[in-house]
């Protein structure tokens, strides 16, 4: 047993740190959030440069067979910087999609022009009726020739306003099948939708929508399965990046208490500011260890249904919780756009919803267990 | 033991909703949210607010629970109750927070006749409006600390410093305004209240946008900005006991619940109507034991009210003044919770705000942050609960 | 509107009050916890001869046609005291029961001997599944000749063990039928339950027990509509003891955090300890003022199905929490049975279950307002 | 990052696992119900606990984690804690929780070499029974504020005064004590520790029953009570400083999470197999949600146990002694939110306490209320989550 990083991992980290630090201040978070796009393609370039992209490689593509805690890392990063990019999507809801169900052909053309910057995707999967499970993917694919046609819309699907390629899980005779089908095709039309969290949550229509046969991913009938393969993957993922913005809304909101003086002293000093510290504390080293621990169990090849649905709902409820005490500390001036608790805070809602909300959660660990 | 009305307040109830329903018929969008966003966040809101407060004034009804020798009714605090209750039920603008909430009852204790006169009458027509200069960067909770000078000049007084969270500050005409008059003095002694203009010189207004980019807050800085005498409002230096005196009016909270009801009212009908995997969500059984427990919270906390309103109307303001502070706790976390609960409820639906997706018109997304505005304002949770334990409970002031 | 309780009713809950402090101490209170009987004969003689179990007679039957809320009154004080009697299961219980199904020759009859203190009786309603449900109740009576012939098992019935009489819920032909049975007739055999609230939960087997076809209490097949009539009424009766018992909690609290001392101040001066309390306080109000609501809605003949269930969630949870954070502020001495409060903290979980859990409670408001 | 435990380590843990197995067949029912009740409540509790003792006293495993030289095989600190894990997990005792997890470690840290053979040497044989004796009738969180006094007399110490809360002290064969020893002296200074034997004259114990009338807790009472000077541990008026650094040792709090675990195993047993209203109770979505959440809070306070272990064991103290408070504040309002889901669960039969009705042996309602011992004793919730905010986060103290 050994619960320490390498040395490399704390270089990585530190470096990814720094870059976001330095190029990415919160100041430029509120504009890019602000902006249609919600990514700035400038930034993209440098961080595909520094190799960020490749931390899901494999080494038969040319990676460095990073271990899965590797992008954990990154990914706490990104969501200590508040750093809104296609990273989500692209590499890890749509990268590993890919690496679960591609073809060696698919993983080589895809996850290449990922890695070097030039492909953002996104995977289209929830429909109107906002339903997480299989029974609510009814976009249907009908075969006719040498081609599907799509139609049907998708609803919540991140970065299609500005993806290249759309993983599209739709109802083929023979069940969910997922399709590759390129965001500008005929008869896709792409809405982005206002959101809490300020990111790129959109409606995509796609009416008589051609696609090839090739372009499948898996078997036909075969998309379910992929999906929830990459399920339990993305899940840590998203809960690397939420467990990194509990952090920084740990520290800002302590530094906070430390230097805010009212009544002569700093806030600090009241007892019932340090007891919901110490629960922001205390939700914040059980989210954090819970993280590495089943991280650590991906890496080891071990079956983490249950607990990548324990993380799940642990972050999801922890991250609301930190954030929100974070801008009652904090005051008034929490609540305002000028300070930046309020990133947390609106992220932690947004983000509660991403592969499944608490309630969802629980429900898949209670028939795990019983 | 009675919590029946009279037939009077009965029918009185029915009249005030009324007239709120047909007012409302012409709301813009962002009433459908309630709240201050309605009222601050668009000049359309703003607008709107200050036609339905005329209409208000021309019934007589902003001034009905004043003295008569202030030109009201002396309607009694219970009828108070009633007028909120209807109007904050139908989400309905029109009374001033600051103008009719807090500066108007300042008035009515301490102004002159002059004064009551001047500065009275506008506010029962309806026909100006007001913010409120009170909090400064380094004192948040603890208001007693303030630096805004206001310093005799002959029949003036020149006011320096700044102001932060002022409500709608970029909207409203006037302010009133709480200013250090003796310098020498510290903390709660040396303040006095005063009545001014919006478009004096030496006044700015810059904008605090909230934590999703609206804007209802201002930082408003003073430099030399010169008002006549006649505007000190009660005794020079006595400010701060005026202001106490002040912060125990109508505190029954019932407009949280009242609100919330209405939010519970919408979010049944939602998940009644609403499928997810095949069932309506109002077959779901988390779903719905977490409206039942909205709906407790709602029961006990406007029954909470009614018991403040009712004691305040009684004098019996020893038990009302930390029950107040309970009910604005209470109320302002449980808008949190129905915030939560209901975005929860909503699934995926629950991030949007306000669009053809959004489910409740965005409310509760909206809600959901607004919602920390509240629990940090005008005393915050913390304060709130340190007074119920010392007036409430007795026990002893650090 | 005039939320104020008038003289007699101050007086009436002086008198109760003063009563019970003089003659039922807590140090009295655990010894009669400890008894097999579980009440004192001699103060229930005393308290028959003060007329306290007068106050649900109505007048045609020589009451003084008190409202309901005087109920209140004497629950809210027995709760205070935490005064252990059969007043629960005789007068509110049984009483209750028989006002709404009996009758007009069992009224008189019945609650004449309740009033004079010469009769204990017992509502056994729930058996081995522990529903509250109609279903849960499956206790078989079935006609031979001018009897009925009772068998089955009944589970936490209050006082069965100190009871003359039974109400017994059981299943005949036509549906569920309300039976009265001689608490010692032959073939039942009842044992006393220990329970965390140390009171008389019994379990009654019924082994052939034979009842006249006379001794109904309504008709045969009415009796869960006697039940759930009832049981609204049983309720907010029951809350009151509860919310007495939040009070008592709460002042003993108080008292304490404001007398003892650690690091040399009163343990009440720490911030953290107020906020505790100051919850405490706003649970207590909350519930306070609504069981006033809903009794009174019952005085003006209202229906208060849901209400009776939000009242009893509520005050379920908040006195749980009241008594729970009134433990924790006693520190060690809180959990000792030579301090009081430890009596309320036991009861809040015993009397949890009493007509109704709040899982129970929350599904009947869904039901009723979906 | 690599959670695995070595080979070596994990063939210890099946030793342990075997063995605790196997003794646990002749426990008396108590023991189903786990803490402190076992071993202290009845007789033949504590007499099963000292046969453990002696039991794992002979296997030197009582003894594994003390240096080589105090007669102990130095074994990592994460052994310790699969020892821990094992034991708790099965509900067995045989760890005196004040002789070996507090006493043992002063002494090892403090003892003179006489002291070391003369005192630890029962203890590795599981020997000896011992009672702490610290807090005072007015000093709850408070150590530092002790009044029983030990006065140098010759080659004796003569104690005077009361001890409180002292668990097991009517079982016990020993105390280690904490007394004045100068009594010019105020709070921290001036505090000296003690060996002695409780059947010495001049010692009384008197019961402080439990609020469900059990026997754990004692008051005892020291009138002249003559001790050998010899039997002072560490520098004399050095007490305060030498406690401090024992509350340091081993503070995974692994056994809050073992012991939750196999809760929530007889938990699911229980809801499988039980039916109401028709349907098992694990088909109840509202019962469901509750298990799941217990999973959840169990599977981080483990992981969060086992990071401590592995703190501690590297010498990361500054973390380990903020995040034990941590695991200890979790764990025990954790026990807490246990008793209550798991006795709400069962519904009437929540409140059935040991009976042939009782679900789950009654454990739960046990649990429900020692669970408050729990969250007051050893550093109350309060001053654990103080320590956080000082160690934790750097927050200023008070």
């Amino acid at each position: 047993m050994d619960l320490s990083f390498s040395s490399e991992q704390e270089i990585l980290r530190k470096s990814v740190a720094e870059f976001l630090s330095k190029e990415c201040s919160y100041e430029k978070v509120k504009e890019i959030e602000e902006s249609a796009e919600g990514y700035s393609p400038k930034l993209w370039k440098k961080i595909a440069q520094l190799g960020w992209l490749e931390i899901i490689l494999p080494e038969e593509f040319g990676g460095f067979g990073d271990p899965f805690i590797n992008l954990i890392i990154i990914m706490e990063e990104i969501g200590k910087a508040a750093f809104p990019s296609p990273f989500f999507s692209t590499v890890v809801q749509s990268g590993l999609t890919i690496l679960e169900g591609g073809s060696t052909a698919q993983k080589k053309d895809l996850l290449g022009k990922i890695v070097d910057g030039k492909l953002l995707m996104a995977l289209a999967q929830y429909e109107q009726e906002a339903s997480y499970l299989e029974t609510g993917i009814n976009l249907s694919a009908k075969l006719s020739g040498d081609d599907y046609i799509l139609n049907g819309t998708k609803m919540f699907v991140i970065d299609a306003n500005i993806a290249d390629k759309l993983i599209v899980a739709a109802r083929e005779d023979k069940g969910i099948t997922l399709f590759l089908v390129d965001a500008g095709a005929k008869g896709i039309k792409c809405t982005k939708m206002p959101t809490i969290g300020m990111d790129n949550n959109c409606e995509v229509i796609f009416d008589n929508v051609k696609v090839s046969k090739a372009d499948l991913i898996g078997e036909p009938g075969n998309g379910w399965k992929i999906l929830q393969k990459a399920e339990a993957k993305i899940i840590v993922a998203k809960c690397g990046e939420m467990v990194g913005g509990c952090k920084a809304s740990l520290d800002m909101t302590a530094a906070y208490a430390k230097e805010r003086k009212q009544y002569g002293v700093p806030i600090g000093l009241f007892q019932v500011i340090q007891h919901y510290m110490s629960n922001m504390l205390l939700a914040y080293d059980t989210s954090v260890n819970y993280l590495y621990k089943v991280a650590w169990m991906i890496d080891e090849n071990e079956d983490v249904t249950k607990e990548a649905s324990a993380l799940k709902a642990q972050v999801n409820e922890k991250y609301k919780f930190i954030s929100e005490r974070g801008v009652q500390i904090h005051g008034g001036v929490g609540t305002s756009r000028e300070f930046d608790i309020g990133l947390f805070y609106r992220r932690a809602k947004a983000y509660e919803y991403v592969a499944g909300d608490s309630d969802y959660h629980y429900e898949k660990i209670a028939a795990a267990l019983m | 033991m009675d919590f029946k009305l009279t037939e009077k307040q009965k029918a009185l109830k029915r009249e005030f909703d009324q007239f709120f329903e047909e007012v409302m018929k012409d709301a813009p969008p962002e009433y459908g949210r309630g709240g201050l966003e309605g009222v601050y966040a668009t000049p359309e809101g703003f607008e709107f607010h200050l036609q339905v407060s005329k209409k208000l004034g021309e019934k007589g009804w902003l001034s009905r629970a004043w003295p008569k020798e202030c030109g009201g009714e002396g309607a009694p605090l219970i009828e108070q109750l009633l007028f909120n209750e209807s109007r904050e039920s139908h989400r309905a603008p029109g009374v001033d927070l600051f103008g009719h909430g807090m500066f108007a009852p300042t008035l009515i204790i301490a102004a002159n006749d002059e004064q009551k006169e001047r500065l009275l009458t506008p506010l029962a027509k309806g026909k100006v409006s007001y913010c409120q200069g009170w909090s400064e960067p380094d004192s948040g909770s603890d208001l007693a600390s303030l630096q805004t000078t206001a310093i005799k000049d002959g029949d003036n007084y020149i006011i320096n410093g700044q102001k932060i969270w002022t409500t709608g500050g970029h909207r409203a005409e006037c302010m009133f305004l709480l200013a250090r008059t003796n310098p020498e003095e510290k903390r709660g002694k040396g303040l006095s209240v005063f009545h001014l203009r919006m478009d004096l010189p030496g006044i700015t207004v810059r904008p605090i946008l909230y934590m999703d980019g609206k804007h209802l807050y201002n930082e408003v800085f003073f430099k030399d900005v010169k008002i006549p005498a006649k505007d000190l409002i009660g005794t020079e230096n006595e400010g701060w006991k005026l202001t106490r005196d002040t912060m125990n009016f109508e505190r029954s909270g019932v407009g949280f619940f009242v609100e919330g009801r209405e939010d519970l009212k919408e979010l049944v009908d939602y998940v009644k109507t609403t499928k997810r995997n095949g069932k309506y969500l109002a077959e779901d059984p988390i779903i719905r034991q977490k409206i039942a427990k909205l709906f407790i919270d709602l029961e006990v906390g406007y029954t909470l009210a009614y018991k403040i309103a009712w004691l305040q109307g009684k004098g019996g303001l020893s038990f009302a003044a930390s029950a107040a502070s309970e009910a604005k706790v209470f109320g302002s976390e449980l808008a949190e919770r129905i915030a939560n609960y209901a975005t929860e409820i909503m699934g995926l639906y629950g991030q949007l705000s306000d669009s053809k997706w959004a489910p409740m018109n965005g409310s509760m997304v909206e809600s959901y942050q607004f919602c920390m505005g509240i629990t940090v304002a005008a005393g915050s949770s913390e304060i709130q609960r340190n007074i119920i334990a010392w007036t409430g409970l007795g026990l002893p002031r650090f």
